[in-house]
């Protein structure tokens, strides 16, 4: 198929086709057999409402009440597959189009909008829920990853056999992020250390306008096995598959096998960002090969092959859609400009004479203004 | 003559640059099809096609290192990066290696790489796309930095830039983008046409001008700040201040001289640009301007740049930037004097 | 008090710092077995192990963006890169992301990193070897950047940077390693121990002191050109001219307030430093002293550093350096007013 | 054994054994073919001569006429094995120890010394020996040599068919420097521009005092097959399965067939550089295994044995290694230091403010103490 070029989806782990079967595979069958109607149900419950949340902030930064937004659209089984294999002693360090898997660390949603109406850089509690930061610069969050996963080994979280207490990391980035030496140089560190840590590629065919064949002539899975890194290509728009290697990566990682890496063959459905327009580099036919392997429409359909998704499921999911969008409207709009002083927190932990003189002419000359009535 | 913005001016230097010589080539991130996220090289990949506009992997120091190889078969190639805030990726090769080649190979390579950097704040965008570095720049010897303030500038010095033997690293304000002006196309290509046309141009790009004659302060400014310092001339004029402003357009080399005339007729100097102002560009500039006009200064030279702390996000950068009121008040602090 | 070279004192510093807190640890090229190619750890890999005495892989920015990671869970990470041209690879790391952390996450993530960096030059080594990139991060907040000149403070101000919960650059001035002098060890030992040692250790290891009284000019000075500064106040003062002497210790924050005090009273100034003039680090200062000393000045500031050229080949160094002679040559120049 | 770790030397490539008998391979055993007992003498030849200039260097250095040497002991049927490979159009991107393929890209041996007497940091003319400069940051060069081959690719000198035009790049690192993101954005780049280029890395089981454990835990041969480099590991102290899969992958490269990666595994017989001491982390054991792999010897042997090593090439590879020591010595103690004003020279192309301003003052400078007096 044209649509995908050299980089074929032949070997792909799949386990649920684009039309809704179940398969079998040989190796990852056994990792989704715990996955019963009401944990799909659950699945298709949050694929449905990050999406819905995902297309709210889009509007709303068409309403420019945000500077800017970055969709996950048609990467939610990608996310929410790997986020429902997670348990609470693994640690996430996203890019910054993990929204579903935000949601599966128990962020609200809404949350996630401080970045992008431009109140501050970091909008959660990431050590809370364990699920790190957004960082922007692309790859650079993959060596904080492997550092992080090499600090959970050295304070006994891994390979203890212990559930309760064993945990791993998992890093998420982008197919255009494996060209960076971070990327690469995270590998090495990962493999020569053993980290518990999962690299979790989420090829979604593109970074920004550039085909993934501009970074790699080879499936990028393949470039684990150059560190030593077993690696895995599974379809990232199949939920089940997604959910079956994660849990097998990382059930591998938190017993001390060390680092997996997953490509996730997936499709960004909608604009690198907002201020993007993929019609200047991508065609039509392109998006609707895609758009019919869209990853919520093939667990709809084989759920409710199933007689699993009842009216009531969809409209249970259909009403908190809609209240979380309203939600999120009102909380955006209610959000006000952080003190101007605000700009000097934080920069240190400790006093530093620059940082504090400068605050201190800042209040004198923004005092000035209140003296003369000029502004507030 | 012709209207154009600054973005629209870069375009057309661009080509210009690359009808006049075959060895000039793009690369960058999205720079091909889509004409780059800010539309800088549109039309460019149609009309020279993917070996000249050539979309790199997303790798800066992978973009700049390879330059380095072309540059040393003979091409000039000119990267685009992205935003500011992503060049820290190619900083180990445009300091240690872009700088360097030339001395350590005793002249014998030349690496005439410009980089292009849309840089600077004021358009609401996330972390990371608002930084000002040039000073991180200025500092190794090796390199050039330029930053043009208007449409003809940049017409001008981005010619001058890829015909330059040395590296260069051309900071474009993006925030100035759509600002429009006249360009006349006609004399930067006569220039550079011209046999010693690299020379000539090479020195042009590197002195400041001055953008407005006054005989009271001298507002000293380049790139995205320009535009506010001829603003507060303005309204400093209306107050009956006559404000001089010198654009500076070169920021390595520091075209001191154009300053210090300027400030040895006014005495005050302000300085304003949107990098953090502790260890920035300003600093420098007001060092020479004490080394060499001392005795003719009837006030200290004041600074108004960016905070001693990260870009903030965008709901609070106007506060964090230089404003109008900002370099007023300087303006008046200097004339208390 | 017990006589130490500087590198011994870092080395004891270092084992202070690892016996009293078993969350630091040792990250760097050839610093186990091996002990560094100072020898600065020499030992400390035999007594602490390998996994707190990391041999890395041969990539800087992993060994920075690891350590963040290990910081995030309460790590406290000594890095040692190799040599100062060697830190570049890394500045990504180190300026997007190292200094930036506490900042994004509103102060709830907080990033107790040392990057030491075997800095300047004067040994006699080959390219990238002997380089002073200082000012490169003194620009960006969020980081603090400091270097002792003593091995009393190399001995204190090691463990107060580890003890910080800010990411501290520590530049160790190479060609000073092999120099002695007494250290007292119970002072710092004493302070850290303390409920509060960490921000009172902080604050101490971002201030100045005056190293020797004068009254006619102030000699500015940090780290490797402490001692050059001493000397040719001993020369000067034999020629009947009183110098002062101040080792900034701190580049990030800058102690201006220590040197501006000084400049009131001499009312001439002469930095000194090995980085590059221009755009370095004596800007910065020369700026500051400008705007608050200006009218107590009569002369204007001079800085003698590094000339706008690559470090050269090493049978040149001597000359590039600031030396005796030039700085003497600038305390006269000075005194002429 | 358990001086190579987990890195077993069982699938290397090999032409010529450690006791200097030859064997076959079947895919390289054609590759050298034409080696006849004179050009195998010439390689012996070549490699006893860079042998004895770097004994001679290290004397130099202990004499005090060098600050640094870096010895390229026990590497040298790795260097001169590839380097006669290599023929004019193909251009050389050396790492830094690489003295031997600078021997046969015709650079004088003592002129690179030129750099360890700290008279200036790069030595000879790179384009005429179509040999660049040493770089001194791990890695950095490897970008650069990718470029270049590119640059080869679009000005039509691969692939043409015509062998006095078709070249290649070779660029040279260590099995450290495999760690550093720039290498691996290099693959990146060849890969994906199908790049002229064959990345030659010559492990050397250290990096400075780490054992190449630390870089990886599997054979650094099989990195470049993550970015679908073709690689091959060879024993890199047979001078003649070195010659043998150059020669192999500088045709594929020179004829359009893309990058390949070669891993010759070796030994650094000397200590990193005459800084360094090797007795700190290593064994004698360790050494002694090396030595009796020892790249000269070997071949020694061999030819020996057929009866190609007459005592005339001995006496006269004796009398020229002697010859070179005495001109090495001479010319370097004959080296002046530079004219101090040098240190302004080629800063930039063009004049520079700052640099003619700084120039100008130490001008006047250096004549103030002149009409002192002082000094010269
Ligand atoms: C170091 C760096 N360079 C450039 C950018 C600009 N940029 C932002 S996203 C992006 C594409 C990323 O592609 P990919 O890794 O595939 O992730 P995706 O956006 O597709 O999820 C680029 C080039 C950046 N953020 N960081
Ligand atoms: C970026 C960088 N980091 C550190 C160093 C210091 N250094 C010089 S050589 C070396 C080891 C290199 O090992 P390897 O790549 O195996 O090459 P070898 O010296 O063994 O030939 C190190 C760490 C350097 N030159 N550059
Ligand atoms: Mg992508
Ligand atoms: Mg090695």
């Amino acid at each position: 198929m044209d649509a995908l070029g050299p980089q074929t989806d032949d070997d792909l782990v799949t386990l649920l086709t684009r039309t809704g079967e179940r398969v079998e595979h040989p190796e990852f069958s056994r990792y989704a057999e715990d996955l019963d109607a009401a944990a799909l149900r659950r699945m298709w419950h949050d694929m449905t409402v990050v999406r819905a949340f995902d297309n709210e902030a889009t509007s709303l930064q068409r309403q420019g009440e945000l500077g800017l937004w970055v969709q996950s659209l048609g990467q939610e089984a990608a996310q929410i597959g790997s986020g429902h294999a997670m348990n609470g002693n693994d640690f996430v360090f996203p890019s910054y189009r993990e929204h579903g898997v935000a949601h599966t660390r128990g962020v609200d949603l809404p949350e996630i909008l401080r970045i992008f109406r431009g109140l501050q850089h970091g909008a959660w509690d990431a050590e809370a829920h364990r699920f790190h930061l957004y960082t922007l610069v692309i790859g650079a969050h993959s060596l904080h990853a492997t550092g992080y996963a090499m600090a959970m080994d050295r304070d006994g979280l891994v390979g203890t056999g212990d559930p309760e207490r064993d945990g791993a990391v998992v890093c998420y980035f982008g197919d255009g992020a494996t060209s960076q030496g971070d990327v690469n140089e995270a590998m090495v560190f990962a493999a020569v250390h053993d980290a518990p840590i999962v690299f979790f590629v989420q090829n979604n065919q593109f970074a920004i306008s550039e085909p993934v064949t501009r970074q790699s002539r080879v499936p990028l899975a393949q470039r684990g096995a150059g560190f030593g890194i077993p690696s895995v290509r599974v379809d990232g728009n199949d939920v089940i598959a997604c959910y079956a290697v994660t849990r097998w990566a990382l059930e591998r990682a938190r017993s001390g096998g060390g680092p997996v890496l997953i490509e996730a063959f997936t499709y960004r459905m909608g604009a690198h960002t907002t201020s993007d327009d993929p019609t200047r580099y991508r065609t039509r036919a392109d998006e609707s090969y895609w758009a019919e392997r869209d990853p919520i429409a093939r667990l709809d359909a084989y759920l409710s092959s199933q007689g699993e998704l009842p009216d009531e499921a969809r409209e249970a999911v259909a009403a908190e859609s809609k209240e979380l969008g309203r939600r999120t409207r009102e909380t955006v709009r209610s959000w006000d400009r952080p003190a101007v002083a605000t700009m000097f927190d934080h920069v240190y932990a400790e006093p530093h004479a620059t940082v504090e003189a400068e605050r201190a002419w800042f209040e004198r000359y923004e005092r000035s203004f209140a003296d003369q009535g000029v502004h507030a | 003559m012709t209207q154009m913005t600054m973005a629209g001016a870069i375009n057309r230097g661009l080509r210009a640059a690359m009808d006049r010589d075959e060895k000039v080539l793009l690369m960058g991130e999205d720079i091909g099809q889509l004409g780059g996220v800010f539309r800088v090289t549109d039309g460019l990949w149609k009309d020279f096609g993917p070996d000249r506009v050539m979309d790199t992997p997303l790798a800066e120091s992978g973009i700049v290192g390879t330059a380095i190889g072309m540059a040393m078969r003979g091409y000039r190639p000119v990267i685009e990066i992205q935003f500011d805030g992503f060049i820290f990726p190619a900083y180990d090769q445009i300091t240690t290696q872009l700088a360097k080649m030339h001395y350590r190979s005793q002249g014998r390579i030349q690496l005439p790489v410009v980089i292009r950097v849309p840089f600077a704040g004021g358009i609401g965008a996330v972390e990371h796309h608002s930084e000002s570095p040039e000073a991180l720049f200025a500092h190794t010897a090796g390199l050039r930095a330029i930053s043009p303030a208007t449409p003809q500038d940049a017409y001008d010095m981005i010619q001058q830039a890829i015909a330059s033997p040395d590296p260069v690293l051309f900071f474009e304000p993006k925030a100035r983008y759509w600002d429009k002006g006249e360009v006349d196309a006609d004399r930067v290509d006569a220039q550079l046409s011209a046999e010693d046309g690299a020379s000539v141009g090479t020195a042009e790009m590197s002195r400041g001008r001055v953008a407005r004659a006054g005989t009271d302060v001298t507002l000293v400014a380049y790139g995205p700040t320009v535009r506010l310092a001829l603003q507060a001339a303005e309204v400093a004029g209306a107050d009956g201040t006559s404000v001089e402003v010198v654009d500076l357009r070169s920021i390595s080399p520091l075209d001191s001289a154009t300053v210090i005339r300027s400030a040895k007729r006014t005495g005050r100097v302000v300085i304003v640009h949107e990098a953090p102002t502790a260890y920035g560009p300003g600093a420098e500039l007001s060092a020479r301007i004490a080394e060499e006009a001392f005795f003719h200064l009837h006030a200290p030279v004041l600074r108004v740049g960016g905070f001693h702390a990260p870009y903030p996000g965008s709901k609070l950068e106007h506060d964090y930037l230089p404003n109008l009121d900002r370099v007023l008040d300087a303006v008046d602090r200097v004339m208390t004097h």
